[in-house]
């Protein structure tokens, strides 16, 4: 182990949990054995990438997944103070077949509305790692595009698409309902045009991800990949 | 504790055990609790925050609050801005009713640099202020059935609140910031027009108030859930650093429009609404009369706002704007409560440090804290929405 | 033998008229909502783009066998109930496997579901879904009582356990159905719907804003449509339920259209303007009122 | 107002008075003083209700001030307490006891200023950042816009003009200064 790797190891055990840490445990019989619950308790494999096969198979789906759009109601920043009118009699999303749903598990979209602290960036991540597979971004603001007025805070990331595949940017500060229609309509086209493909860029670039995201979260103290 | 005389209430009073401070022993390996995560992705808690809740059975033991999910570190970036540049970084500290934001700092900066506003900005400055609670308390008053499935008056009110935000569109060009209040003044006049459509609103808003009190506050079920729940000792009130419609709830008359008059506030006729039971439901019926009252505010001002007039007083180049040497705070009401900024000048063109007071720093910390002990898991998002909480005023 | 082949093809088309025919009712219902929120609502098709798009997801976690069952038992409670059910009073064709003492199988499958999905739902690992599923049994067990003691009193009334010969004694008129001829039972009944479709107030199972959103807080993919699917079919086949006991049954498609529609409705229609209870609270409700009522029903037949 | 303000001046020998406004005075105590004369303030006085605790960062004279501003809500009145410490060692007595909120604000001054109040509880619980490495970030010798130039990535192509400069040379481009 050379020091560096030996360095990022030490600096990872300082900020997890007593339970999750290495250790060793004896059994009932008297064995004793290495637990190390970030392997054992959760699921850590890499991501695999999955390409669309049949073409027409994956047209036709591909329109079903475009007017079936499950939003995962999670708002990351300021931008969603716009999502509830979104759902109300003026704008009324779901005549173009967008839902919430409380739970990644279920959900197709991610909306990183607005300006992403740190913080928030970690759960985002991992909101997004446990939604299935085929899953897009929708960010919202000119602050995750540039970092916006926020372009000097020491608490915001600047831009979005170095953490998590973007698939369609929305601009403005705040971007109006009608402004986060057009983008799901954007959203919808690339995903018709078989575009959308997030989930499998998000795969095959893993690395590169998982550096950026470890460059700003100091306290890496989960599973590189956790679903 | 007291005696429960319902035999399907069990006793609690000896479980969980508690140590000789009055906290329980919260023992996780013995497997009597649950540790429970509300949000931050959770439909449960308003805004992006979370609550850690240890859980014996259905009734919270310990309750954490954690923030920082929307820490942008206004305070600091101010401090490398203009005095006139802080003003579109410092209404987004608290999204929701951005207005107060604004008033806030100009009221200070005009403190420190001595500056008188004309009477007719000061008009203008009052009506859009009722205006923001206007388009909040459309979302809330409604929002405490909404967490309790009752997503009917939510729906209406969302719409009402559209059409609050197309006046403001009208008045600033703005939807949700508006930057309308700026140092010295406002930035325009009332549009032609806006009175009588404003009117048609209010009518509007007068009918749906009407409609909520039949579908919400007269429903058997929404009683049975609200009252009793969440109930505020009105011996907390200063302890905690309760203000507001929460104070006002646990019947304490404070309003800071009527304690320490600002703009025009003295010169329009109004008497705050106080409840005495201090539950989830009091608060909510006085936030349902904060609405009535706002509507009736509304009128008042329009009555009286002048049509023309100088808006804007005289100040200095905006870009060598330097401010006397000194601190002050400002503060005013907002939807929430007390909303108050603490500026402090060192002579230069940038503020030395600039602070803001939100009420859901004390809400949503300390107090929920406190009152989701012994709460039923059902209860804590209807306790939270009750205390309005709004999570980027905490962390900034 | 070959017989049976047929029948199965004829209850396979039953199946799929029932399915479409649930998914259709839940969009309406759904656009009725939306109606008296001001809104247009989602398109009448949504369901199936939803189904589509569920069962076509690239990826899917598994937490273990029994959270690949629970789905599939939840499936087999609401396949149960359809198979043993006779749709179409009179009709050879969509009578389906309906015998002798269908009534009494088809309240065991209403819990098996139910049970199937807690075993499936704790082993998802979410504490969410494990209080979820906590409260549905809780609330399903009491709702069943005033069911059942309605269920009781028909039976003693008509004297038999066929829900084919319980129809039949309807038949005649508007004057013969059980709502006229054994009011209280059907009150009952009807008390006891409420929890059992989970509209608002007794919608605790799923509460988003508690337990986001309850038992299949874990479940997506193939699973949640599994789950889904199993919902419309569900919705279905329990208001042909309430319909046959109590409305007297449907001798064409179209009448059991409506007549399922309105069964349904009446839930809806209670659900859009309650909050919700909580758990202890809609278990006493139902331990009160409808347990009572339940009760009058069965002595008054005894 | 000025009855109180002159009590307290004699009591706890409070120095440099500044009147804001009418129900706003402000005194400087000493550090060790604080904590009664605040004491004294919310059981003597009835300033019962804590408005905020904050923290100003004088670099140049190497201390930080805090500031408790009081509020008195039957009299209407406002002060403001402020104490200077040693920007060095950064120590004051906690607070916690007077009201629920302070722990909640001197958490905050731990994490964001670096000033220790032994005794507060959860002190050092992460409260607003998370797995933070620097220097304290409200500190002024902090500088964000380096800070998130190196952390994050700034997008090319982003002009990042210094705001003052820009404004200056849109809006008024024939000024000289």
């Amino acid at each position: 182990m050379s020091d560096n790797t030996k360095n990022i190891e030490e600096k990872k055990d300082k900020f997890l949990a007593e339970e999750n840490k290495k250790r060793i445990v004896t059994g009932p019989d008297g064995v004793q054995f290495e637990v190390d619950p970030l392997q054992d308790y959760f699921c850590d494999k890499r991501p695999v990438a999955k390409d669309p096969k049949n073409k027409v198979i994956e047209n036709f789906l591909n329109w079903a997944r475009a007017e079936s759009l499950w939003v995962l109601g999670f708002g990351t920043g300021c931008g969603n103070i716009e999502i509830p009118p979104l759902l109300t009699p003026r704008f009324d999303a779901f005549r173009y077949g967008i839902q919430m749903r409380p739970t990644p598990r279920q959900s197709s979209v991610l909306i990183i509305s607005g300006y992403l602290a740190v913080k928030t960036l970690k759960r985002a991540i991992r909101s997004y790692e446990q939604m299935q597979n085929p899953k897009y971004v929708l960010a919202l603001g000119s602050c995750t595009i540039n970092g916006g007025m926020y372009y000097d805070s020491y608490n915001t990331i600047n831009r979005l698409d170095y953490y998590l595949p973007v698939d369609v940017y929305v601009a403005g500060c705040m971007p109006r309902p009608e402004a986060l229609l057009s983008g799901f309509n954007k959203l919808k086209e690339r995903i018709k045009a078989g575009r959308a493909e997030g989930a499998n860029d998000y795969a095959n670039k893993f690395d590169w991800y998982k550096a950026n995201q470890k460059k700003i979260i100091k306290d890496w103290n989960m599973p590189d990949y956790n679903w | 504790m007291k005696k429960n005389n319902k035999i399907w209430q069990g006793d609690r009073s000896k479980y969980p055990a508690f140590d000789e401070y009055g906290n329980p022993i919260i023992d996780l390996k013995s497997h009597k609790f649950t540790k429970l995560w509300h949000g931050p992705n959770h439909p449960g808690v308003t805004g992006n925050m979370s609550l850690e809740l240890t859980l014996s059975g259905d009734e919270v033991v310990e309750a954490k609050t954690h923030v920082g999910y929307l820490h942008r570190g206004f305070e600091k970036l101010m401090e490398r801005r203009l005095y006139i540049q802080c003003f579109p970084t410092c209404i987004r500290m608290c999204v929701p009713e951005a207005d107060s934001n604004e008033y806030v700092l100009a009221a200070s900066i005009e403190e420190l640099g001595g500056i008188e506003i004309p009477e007719a900005a000061s008009w203008l400055r009052t009506l859009v202020l009722e205006m923001a609670r206007l388009q909040i308390l459309l979302r809330t008053v409604p929002g405490q059935a909404a967490t309790l499935s009752l997503g009917m008056g939510a729906q209406w009110g969302m719409y009402l609140r559209d059409l609050i935000l197309d006046r403001f569109e009208e008045l600033t060009g703005g939807r949700i910031y508006h930057m309308f209040i700026i140092p010295g003044g406002v930035r325009g006049l009332l549009p032609a027009g806006f009175k009588k459509r404003m009117e048609e609103n209010l009518v509007e808003i007068e009918e749906f108030i009407d409609k909520i009190e039949d579908l919400i506050f007269t429903n058997a079920i929404f009683k049975k859930r609200t009252i009793g729940i969440g109930y505020i000792d009105p011996s907390w009130v200063d302890k905690y650093g309760i203000v507001g419609p929460n104070a006002r709830a646990a019947g304490y008359n404070r309003d800071v429009r009527k304690d320490y008059p600002y703009l025009k506030y003295n010169e329009l006729d109004f008497e705050p609404y106080v409840g005495k039971d201090s539950d989830v439901f009091t608060r909510s019926q006085v936030r349902k009369h904060e609405l009535i009252q706002t509507v009736d505010l509304i009128r008042q001002i329009l009555a009286q706002v002048p049509e023309k007039g100088d808006i804007r007083a005289k100040t200095p180049n905006v870009l060598h704007w330097e401010l006397p040497k000194g601190e002050t705070y400002q503060r005013s009401e907002s939807s929430r409560g007390e909303y108050g900024l603490y500026v402090v000048s060192d002579g230069s063109k940038y503020p030395r440090r600039v602070n803001l007071r939100g009420p859901s720093y004390t809400h949503a910390v300390a107090l929920l804290e406190k009152l989701l002990i012994n709460a039923n898991i059902a209860d804590v998002h209807s306790i939270m929405v009750s205390l309005q909480t709004c999570p980027p005023e905490i962390e900034r | 033998m070959n017989d049976i082949i047929v029948k199965l093809l004829w209850t396979l088309l039953g199946l799929f008229i029932v399915l479409n025919w649930g998914l259709l009712m839940g969009a309406t219902m759904r656009k009725i909502v939306a109606r008296v929120a001001h809104r247009y609502g989602i398109p009448f098709y949504q369901p199936w783009l939803d189904l589509i798009k569920l069962y076509s997801n690239r990826s899917s976690i598994s937490h273990g066998v029994m959270f690949y069952l629970g789905p599939v038992f939840r499936l087999g409670g609401g396949l149960g109930i359809f198979l043993f059910l006779p749709l179409i009073y009179g009709s050879e064709h969509f009578s389906n496997f309906s015998w002798a003492g269908d009534l009494i199988l088809i309240l065991y499958f209403q819990f098996f579901g139910m049970l199937g999905m807690a075993l499936g739902a704790s082993d998802g690992g979410h504490p969410n879904s494990v209080i979820g599923i906590t409260r549905g049994l809780g609330q399903f067990t009491t709702v069943e009582v005033p069911l059942t003691l309605a269920v009781i009193s028909i039976a003693l009334q008509y004297n038999t356990l066929s829900i084919s010969e319980i129809v039949a004694a309807q038949q005649g008129g508007f004057q013969n159905w059980t709502l006229v001829t054994n009011p209280l039972a059907t009150a009952a009944a009807m008390l006891s719907l409420l929890g059992l479709f989970r509209e608002a107030p007794f919608n605790l199972v799923k509460a988003p804003n508690e337990v986001p959103i309850g038992p299949p807080t874990e479940y997506h993919s193939a699973f949640l449509g599994i789950l889904r699917t199993n919902g419309a079919l569900l919705h279905v086949v329990e208001a042909a339920l309430f319909m046959n006991l109590f409305f007297g049954g449907a001798t064409h498609w179209v009448e059991f259209i409506v007549k399922t529609f309105l069964v349904y409705f009446w839930s809806v229609f209670v659900g859009v303007v309650s909050p919700r209870f909580r758990i202890e609270q809609s278990v006493t409700w139902f331990l009160k009122i409808p347990l009572a009522i339940g009760i009058l029903a069965v002595i008054l037949y005894i | 107002m000025k009855e109180i303000i002159q009590d307290i001046k004699k009591r706890f020998n409070c120095t440099d008075e500044i009147e804001q406004s009418k129900t706003q005075t402000y005194i400087t105590v000493k550090k060790e003083l604080a904590i009664a004369l605040i004491t004294h303030l919310r059981d003597i006085e009835g300033f019962t209700h804590l408005v905020l605790l904050t923290a100003v960062d004088w670099i140049e004279n190497n201390q930080f001030q805090l500031t408790y501003m009081l509020n008195n809500p039957t009299k209407k009145i406002d002060i403001g307490v402020r104490v200077f410490i040693n920007r060095e060692t950064a120590t004051m007595d906690s607070a916690h006891h007077l009201w629920e909120q302070m722990a909640t604000y001197q958490r905050e001054l731990k994490e964001m200023f670096g000033i220790d109040f032994p005794g507060s509880p959860r002190l050092n619980e992460p409260f607003i950042l998370e797995g933070w490495d620097n220097i304290p970030p409200y500190r002024r010798d902090f500088d964000t816009l380096k800070y998130a130039q190196e952390t994050f990535f700034p997008r090319e192509g982003r002009e990042t003009n210094d705001p003052a400069e820009f404004m200056k040379k849109k809006m008024y481009p024939d000024e000289e200064k």
